[in-house]
């Protein structure tokens, strides 16, 4: 049995969807920051596999871009959870929506 | 300038000696029959008896008419009342008042001073602590030294001691130290509650800094010290007057011949007794050396705590010459023990002074290495310039002394505004720097090694020959009736001795120790917060405390 | 900007230069196990006892603030004053190094100078609280404590 | 085999280097003497006095500015690695692109000097 | 990790290789409580260097030191962070008692503040007479501890 | 074989460090489990001949996100404040889930053939770097990346700025 | 010797003879070192250092190890015991993994992979997290403000130091330790040795200053800044533990070194006397080796001898140096040496 793509693509597929869980159901606003990267890290693995895969280093390119985005997304990310944790004392998403929105 | 004001301040003290019991009537002519007693005890000391109720307005007046310098609060039990003894200094009339305020033994209330000095805040108490005057008034009458837990106060009369202390389980429970962590305030950041010492490398012995950090930044220091509370007033009234000298040494170990000639000034002024000529030089030869020695330190402890080990190295190397002199001398290393009432214990060994001009010449060559390195080193004058900045008006208040308020540019220096043993036959500049920083009390005490130098110099250069003990010392010390309040520049600043004699027994009825750190410690915490921790420990530092001294 | 950076730069090898010129100095360090500074000759190491001045008069223990010192009757002495013969106990002093703060003021006050200093003692550590206790033979030098009745004879 | 010789070697570290120190200190667990027990042995350190207050408290957000300014730098940083790699066969034009790019985030490095980003704690209050 | 060797092995092992080596690290605590520990500071300084030579680095968590010098007056409000601190430090560990004061409470025996003594409560090796003790008595305390240590006396 | 068993040691490492970024009860255990499944993602890249993905990976996840993560748990104690519930009752639904997606691509595998003859692995920094800074391809993408970046840091300097001025 | 022939088992073999060496060097060489800086630090303070424990005091790295294998291990009882625990092993592997890929001689590296110095900043990058982990898992005050500033300055000080190596990047073109070195072999008139160093003067400096501040030495010391925070991040350590930070720490102190070595000073390479080795077949890795360590000691020299003299700095004088003075200057350095390679 020798590695396939399948193989990639299915670490991916589990990866993204623990992320997916983690995302739904987690009330943690850190929690649900790092589900995202998980799902994000999960999109890269499939780039970078069908890029193997096809020959195309075009696939390596697109993750560097996603894991420059996602390294911006997490700051902001960070940011705003910071802004609101000052502003509720909690990073609990479920008590903030209920305190304000 | 500075030596025109001084030259000015000469002039106003010739007056002073004509008008100074004119102030005496004028308070007298404004207090009447408030005052009990008012009396010139000797040039520059003046004392007021009155009752304890009337010391506010007392105070009041004396502020308003030139004692800005509260130095010292005492609490002396005389088993039929209690007194509460205040010594106020006057910068600008260059006097000393003592205020004795007399009070019932059985419900020692007075007002508190702190809205006058706010150096009164620690003295108090103190005093409170320790005799269990009541301050009315004070904004936290805790104790200073001993936990809230302690039962009695032991400078009373009647407070029994142990003739042994052993130590047993229950009591550790009892010294044990709570501090209330005040619940985090609201705000953008919750503050938390570090706590530096007892043990650390950078407290200097055992004093605890309880620090309140928002984030790095320091929004409240609150010094709890005690850690080396030895109960050395009290023991002073078991033992006779010789006896307690060397105990003394052990106030201010780093500076300890100091400690011995306050100590020895006061009896000598209980007993009237004069000094040799020799032994006078003498005295002032080992106390400027021992201030070399006790800057050298303070150089080498700063460096450690900024993480130069090196300094602290060629600091104690240096320090070391100091210490072969002394040792050739007293035959101690640190804790000499060498001053006796009347004069010196025996005279200095052949050939000492030859090593004294020796070290005289070795030393400022060493000290030329510091300035190269301490004045070029960008990293260190980062770390100090600008840094714990006082301001003079608040070291007056604070009751700040010696290289410390000097450094804020007040120049202020015992051996020159109240001259005692023979300082005022030698010629020395009071070094002062303007920033108030800590490097300006860097500079200020690296620059008073100079001074000193210049200073043993011209002594060593008229060092008379003759005897070094008075002959007039009786036997055994049972000095007359009284109370003496000896000043003295120490190292750190102003260090007093305040000795009352009851007349009868050998031994002295009570101490009090006014001490320089413990001041300049309590003025710490008002210009240290606000900035971060690396920037306390320099600030810490730069007080020069020791806690000998501090907790006694 | 650059300059600047490069002049901060020179500034601090000044006191580089100093630690580098201490770099070849020789070490000042007296290793002491096996070297031996010059001991000061007064510097206060140890009491030392010459029983044969001693005359029992305990200033010494009077003296001391620490109460550190204890006379101990070594036996007793028979003296003649004045055709008559005094009997007296003779005492010794025994000081407890472990209490004792090496102020100096026992061998001030000893009249005649029985009592002095050893300054090349400095080797005083031990295991035990007890064996900082030295009796009159060990403060006079002697191996083991004599027979009683030679103290007050040996004179 | 898809995995470079090199990194066998890499992965060889890494295994040794997480054996290594889990070995060394389960050997220095065999050699200790067994411990006695004293009451206050496991007491936080706090300078010798009782612990006291919690030591996961919040910190001031500086030291969050600095993350994330490390982070977004060191995206950058990273981009430039393929151009230094590749400017050759790029010439001129790569070098503009990416002095642009420089340029750009030079900008916020300005921006966060400016608003006090980068100082300590003083800028903050 | 709770898998031990026989104490019979350890103490072999202990007599043959680490009481060798065990002297010539013996890490103190930065610890000074008055002044003699002025003097220990000059003893680690560069004209006896004490520590250095012996192989001694100052630490200033209890943590990573073994021995503790206990360099001044003990307090009463002192003692239970004494004791604490010993505490806190691994084992093997060692105190020496520097100076009267940690000996016997020195010149404060009678003090109503004073602990007479390190060894009431914490278990000392080495008592170093002195006030303070002169750096050559406490290098003689740290070769007589490092005797101690080699000849295996020490049980804890 | 070894390489199937080199991919399945990888992944197993992913997977168990994605479950416990989901599972953790302290956020700061979830953090640490982040990092490692991110750099078992970096060994995927490796073993797909991606070195400089794995190496950006490495920097910028493991070095610089994981680090900005950490701090924000400390700096906000979202670690006191929010444990996770007893694990067991979640457990169940998340292998439930994963177990469904096993099954649900085992059947669709069939489609994939090997993975097989691949380029040239090495050199993959200026194989990137080649297309990045390609004219005809993603230097449009590279300088948006920048500007994105430039927002991203005025805007979380921003956030935080506010805090500071109350 | 079942299947010789086999690549894989070739490769693996030849891994771990790379990794045993790499251990032991790193070892031998913080073993030395230790000894080396308090005897250096000693005579700096014009005194011996220590001597007692075998000859000039050679030994006292080994007892110390012997003391510190033997101590007791205390785990705080309020810390988090799984992160206190894992803390020192990842002190330790990221402090060991950047070793791979630093060769010390021609061939004689452990892992020449193709992305060299990049691995070489991405690992390291990563012991922020072992000293996270250490603050964090503590529970302890000290340990905590001590860790988080120790993580903020190696953050800060991570980015001038990977920009800086830009430049002599773009000048080989690659990332091997292996081909930059190669291209430092040349010479001007046979004397003046081609180091990059004289190319680019101000990358070296700025790569200097990161990598110090990156050892966390003086005057960046603030993971160890005893006066303030006792003994920072690794405050509730003890024992073997506690050792493992040490090692790390001295680790990359060797490593941090021997990158500076390898960057800039030429590496292997000497004028004169490299030529002439080239054909003495093993002898020639004896020289190379020598060479590559007398230079790296020869910094390691000068740190030491910086820590014997500068005091320690603040904090925020830490960052804002890194992030006003060293960053700017990186940036500048990396758009010059474009424009002029460019050109
Ligand atoms: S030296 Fe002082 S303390 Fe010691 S026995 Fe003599 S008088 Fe007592
Ligand atoms: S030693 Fe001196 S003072 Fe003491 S009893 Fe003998 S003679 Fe008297
Ligand atoms: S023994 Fe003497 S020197 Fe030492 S602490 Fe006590 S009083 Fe001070």
């Amino acid at each position: 049995m020798s590695v396939t793509v399948f193989h990639y693509v299915f670490l991916a597929t589990v990866l993204f969807s623990i992320g997916a869980y983690g995302l739904l159901s987690s009330r943690n606003a850190v929690r649900m920051l790092m589900s995202i990267e998980l799902m994000l890290n999960a999109a890269n693995i499939n780039l970078v596999a069908f890029s193997s895969y096809l020959g195309n280093l075009a696939g390596q390119a697109f993750a560097a871009f996603t894991i420059a985005i996602a390294a911006a997304e997490a700051g902001v990310g960070m940011a705003i959870l910071l802004a609101l944790y000052r502003n509720f004392r909690t990073v609990n998403l479920r008590e903030i929506k209920e305190l304000r929105w | 300038m500075a030596e025109e004001k001084t030259a000015k301040k000469e002039e106003k003290v010739e007056e002073a000696q004509e008008v100074k019991h004119e102030f005496l009537e004028t308070l007298k002519s404004k207090f009447g029959e408030k005052i009990l007693e008012a009396r010139l005890r000797r040039p520059r000391r003046l004392q007021l008896r009155i009752k304890g109720e009337d010391l506010y307005p007392v105070v009041e007046f004396l502020k308003s008419s030139g004692f800005d310098h509260l130095s010292c609060i005492s609490g002396v039990d005389y088993e039929d009342r209690i007194e509460a003894v205040y010594h106020i200094w006057s910068y600008q009339r260059r006097e000393l008042m003592q205020i004795n305020a007399e009070l019932p033994r059985e419900n020692p209330e007075i007002a508190s001073l702190v809205p006058l000095y706010r150096a009164a805040d620690w003295h108090e108490r103190e005093a409170y602590d320790m005799v269990g005057i009541i301050f009315k008034g004070h904004p936290n009458l805790k104790r200073m030294f001993l936990p809230e837990s302690f039962q009695g106060h032991p400078l009373r009369k009647d407070f029994k001691t142990e003739p042994m202390s052993w130590y047993s389980e229950g009591e550790a429970e009892m010294w044990e130290t709570q501090v209330e962590v005040s619940p985090p305030e609201e705000g953008e950041t919750e503050t938390m509650v570090l706590n530096i010492g007892p043990q650390h490398p950078s407290t200097h012995g055992v004093c605890r800094l309880v620090t309140t950090l928002s984030g790095e930044t320091v929004v409240k220091i609150e010094p709890v010290i005690g850690y080396l509370h030895r109960g050395v007033e009290k023991i002073a009234e078991k033992r006779t007057y010789p006896q307690f000298l060397p105990l003394t040494d052990r106030m201010d170990y780093i500076s300890s011949i100091t400690n011995n000639l306050a100590y020895v000034l006061a009896v000598e002024e209980l007993l009237g007794v004069k000094v040799p000529e020799r032994a006078e030089y003498l005295r002032v030869i080992l106390s400027e050396l021992q201030r070399i020695a006790n800057h050298l330190m303070f150089i080498a402890a700063f460096g450690a705590d900024l993480g130069a080990w090196t300094v602290m190295m060629y600091g104690f190397r240096e320090r070391e010459m100091v210490l072969d002199l002394m040792e050739q001398v007293s035959g101690q290393r640190l804790l000499y023990n060498f001053l006796r009432i009347g004069g010196l214990k025996e005279d200095v060994p052949e050939g000492w002074v030859e090593n004294v001009r020796n070290f005289l010449r070795v030393l400022p060559e060493r000290l030329a290495d510091y300035k190269t390195y301490f004045f070029n080193n960008e990293i260190f004058l980062k770390r100090c310039e600008g840094v714990g900045v006082l301001e003079p008006e608040l070291a007056i208040e604070l009751g700040v002394t010696g290289p410390m308020l000097r450094a804020s540019g007040v120049a202020r220096d015992v051996r020159r505004d109240d001259p005692y043993s023979i300082y005022d036959r030698f010629d020395f500049e009071v070094v002062t720097e303007e920033a108030g920083d800590t490097l300006a009390r860097f500079k200020v005490r690296f620059r008073e090694i100079f001074e000193s130098l210049n200073i043993i110099e011209q002594a060593i250069n008229d060092l008379p020959e003759g005897e070094v003990r008075s002959p007039e010392v009786p036997k055994v010390i049972r000095p007359p009736k009284g109370e003496a309040y000896s000043r003295i520049e120490s190292p750190k600043g102003e260090l007093a001795y305040y000795i009352v004699s009851d007349g009868k027994s050998p031994n002295p009825y009570r101490v009090k120790i006014r001490s320089p750190a413990f001041c300049n410690l309590s003025a710490f915490p008002h210009y240290a917060t606000g900035e971060i921790i690396p920037d306390m420990i320099v600030n810490f530092a730069s007080v020069d405390i020791v806690m000998g001294e501090i907790d006694r | 900007m650059m300059l600047k950076q490069k002049l901060k730069n020179l500034s601090h090898l000044l006191p580089m230069s100093v630690t580098f010129k201490h770099l070849f100095k020789p070490p000042i360090t007296i290793q002491y196990p096996e070297q031996r500074d010059v001991m000061k000759p007064r510097y206060r190491g140890r009491q030392r006892l010459d029983v044969k001045k001693c005359i029992s008069c305990g200033s010494c223990a009077r003296a001391c603030p620490n109460n550190t010192i204890e006379m101990k009757v070594v036996g007793i002495e028979e003296k003649k004053v004045k055709d008559r013969i005094i009997k007296r106990e003779k005492k010794h002093p025994e000081i407890y190094l472990g209490r004792c703060m090496f102020c100096g003021l026992c061998v001030e006050a000893c009249p005649t100078g029985a009592l002095t200093w050893d300054n090349e003692a400095i080797e005083l550590a031990e295991y035990s609280r007890e064996e900082l206790f030295y009796p009159w033979w060990k403060l006079a030098g002697y191996e083991r404590e004599p027979e009683q009745e030679q103290g007050g004879e040996a004179q | 085999m898809s995995v470079g010789e090199q990194y066998i070697t890499i992965a060889l570290f890494v295994i040794v280097g997480a054996i290594f120190p889990v070995l060394t200190i389960f050997v220095a667990g065999l050699l200790r003497k067994p411990r006695t027990p004293e009451a206050q042995k496991y007491l936080t350190y706090e300078c010798s006095v009782l612990p006291f207050g919690p030591a996961w408290v919040q910190h001031n957000v500086e030291y969050y500015m600095y993350a994330l300014l490390f982070v977004i730098f060191d995206v950058e940083t990273v981009f430039l690695y393929p151009w230094a790699m590749t400017y050759r066969s790029l010439g001129l034009f790569a070098t503009v692109e990416v002095i642009i790019f420089i340029a750009v985030l030079a900008l916020g490095l300005a921006y966060a000097w400016k608003k006090g980003a980068l100082e300590w704690m003083h800028g903050w209050r | 990790m709770e898998v031990k060797l026989p104490n019979v092995i350890l103490t072999k092992l202990d007599r043959l290789v680490f009481d060798k080596a065990r002297p010539y690290t013996m890490w103190p605590l930065t610890f000074g409580l008055a002044c003699c520990a002025i003097e220990m500071m000059a003893t680690g300084c560069s004209r006896y260097d004490a520590f250095e030579r012996f192989g001694m680095l100052f630490r200033a968590t209890p943590r990573q030191a073994d021995l503790m010098i206990v360099a001044g007056t003990i307090t009463k409000k002192m003692a239970p962070n004494v004791r604490r601190l010993y505490e806190q430090m691994p084992e093997p560990k060692y105190v020496i008692a520097m100076g009267e004061c940690a000996i016997c409470g020195g010149p404060f025996y009678d003090s109503y503040s004073v602990v007479n003594g390190a060894d009431e409560i914490i278990p000392v090796d080495v008592y170093v007479p002195g006030c303070p003790p002169r750096p050559e008595t406490l290098i003689d305390a740290i070769v007589k501890l490092q005797k101690k240590i080699k000849e295996g006396k020490i049980k804890r | 074989m070894i390489d199937s068993l080199v991919f399945f040691i990888i992944s197993a490492v992913v997977i168990a460090g994605a479950v416990g970024v989901v599972m953790a009860e302290r956020i700061f255990h979830a953090v640490l489990a982040l990092a490692l499944a991110l750099l078992g993602v970096a060994a995927v890249f490796v073993t797909l001949g991606a070195e400089f993905l794995a190496v950006i990976q490495v920097l910028v996840y493991a070095g610089g996100v994981v680090v900005l993560f950490l701090f924000a748990t400390m700096l906000t104690k979202s670690d006191l404040q929010l444990k996770r519930p007893p694990r067991g009752d979640e457990l169940a639904p998340v292998s439930a889930v994963v177990f469904a997606i096993v099954a649900l691509f085992y059947v669709a595998s069939s489609g994939f053939a090997p993975l097989g003859e691949r380029i040239s692995v090495l050199g993959s920094v200026s194989g990137v770097g080649g297309l990045i800074f390609n004219p005809q391809a993603y230097v449009i993408p590279f300088e948006l990346v920048g500007l994105l970046l430039l927002a991203a840091m005025i805007g979380a300097i921003f956030l935080a700025k506010k805090e500071a001025a109350k | 010797m079942v299947s010789v022939e086999n690549p894989l088992i070739m490769s693996i073999i030849r891994g771990l003879i790379g990794v045993v060496a790499v251990i032991l060097f790193l070892s031998l060489n913080v073993l030395f070192l230790t000894w080396l800086e308090r005897k250096v630090i000693a005579r700096i303070h014009v005194r011996y250092g220590p001597n007692r424990a075998g000859p000039y005091g050679l030994l006292q790295p080994i007892a110390d190890m012997i003391k510190l294998l033997t101590k007791e291990d205390i785990v705080p009882e309020k810390a988090d015991k799984l992160v206190y625990n894992l803390a020192p092993m990842a002190a330790f592997l990221f402090a060991l993994m950047p070793a791979a890929a630093v060769g010390i001689g021609s061939g004689l590296i452990a892992a020449d992979i193709g992305v060299g110095v990049l691995y070489i900043a991405a690992v390291s990058s990563l012991s922020t997290l072992a000293i996270l982990m250490a603050a964090w898992g503590s529970n302890n005050k000290y340990s905590l403000l001590g860790g988080m500033r120790t993580a903020a300055q190696s953050l800060s000080y991570e980015i001038p130091l990977v920009l800086s190596m830009i430049g002599i990047v773009a000048i080989v073109g690659s990332l091997s330790t292996q081909d930059i070195v190669a291209a430092q072999s040349q010479t001007w008139f046979g004397i003046i040795p081609k180091w990059f160093i004289f190319y680019q003067p101000l990358a070296f400096i700025v790569f200097f200053a990161a990598v110090v501040a990156e050892m966390g030495r003086i005057p960046f010391d603030l993971p160890e800044s005893e006066s303030e925070l006792v003994a920072g991040f690794h405050t509730e350590y003890s024992g073997m533990k506690f050792a493992m930070f040490m090692f790390a720490e001295y680790i990359h102190f060797v490593v941090g070194s021997a990158l500076v070595v390898t960057l800039f000073l030429g590496g292997w390479h000497l004028p004169i006397i490299s030529p002439f080795v080239e054909n003495l077949g093993w002898i020639k890795y004896l020289v190379q080796v020598g060479i590559f360590v007398a230079k790296m000691y020869v910094i390691i020299f000068t740190l030491m001898w910086v820590r014997g003299t500068l005091t320690r700095t603040k904090v925020d004088h830490v960052l804002s140096f890194g992030w006003k003075g060293l960053l700017p200057l990186a940036l500048a350095n990396v758009v010059i040496t474009g424009v002029i390679l460019s050109i």
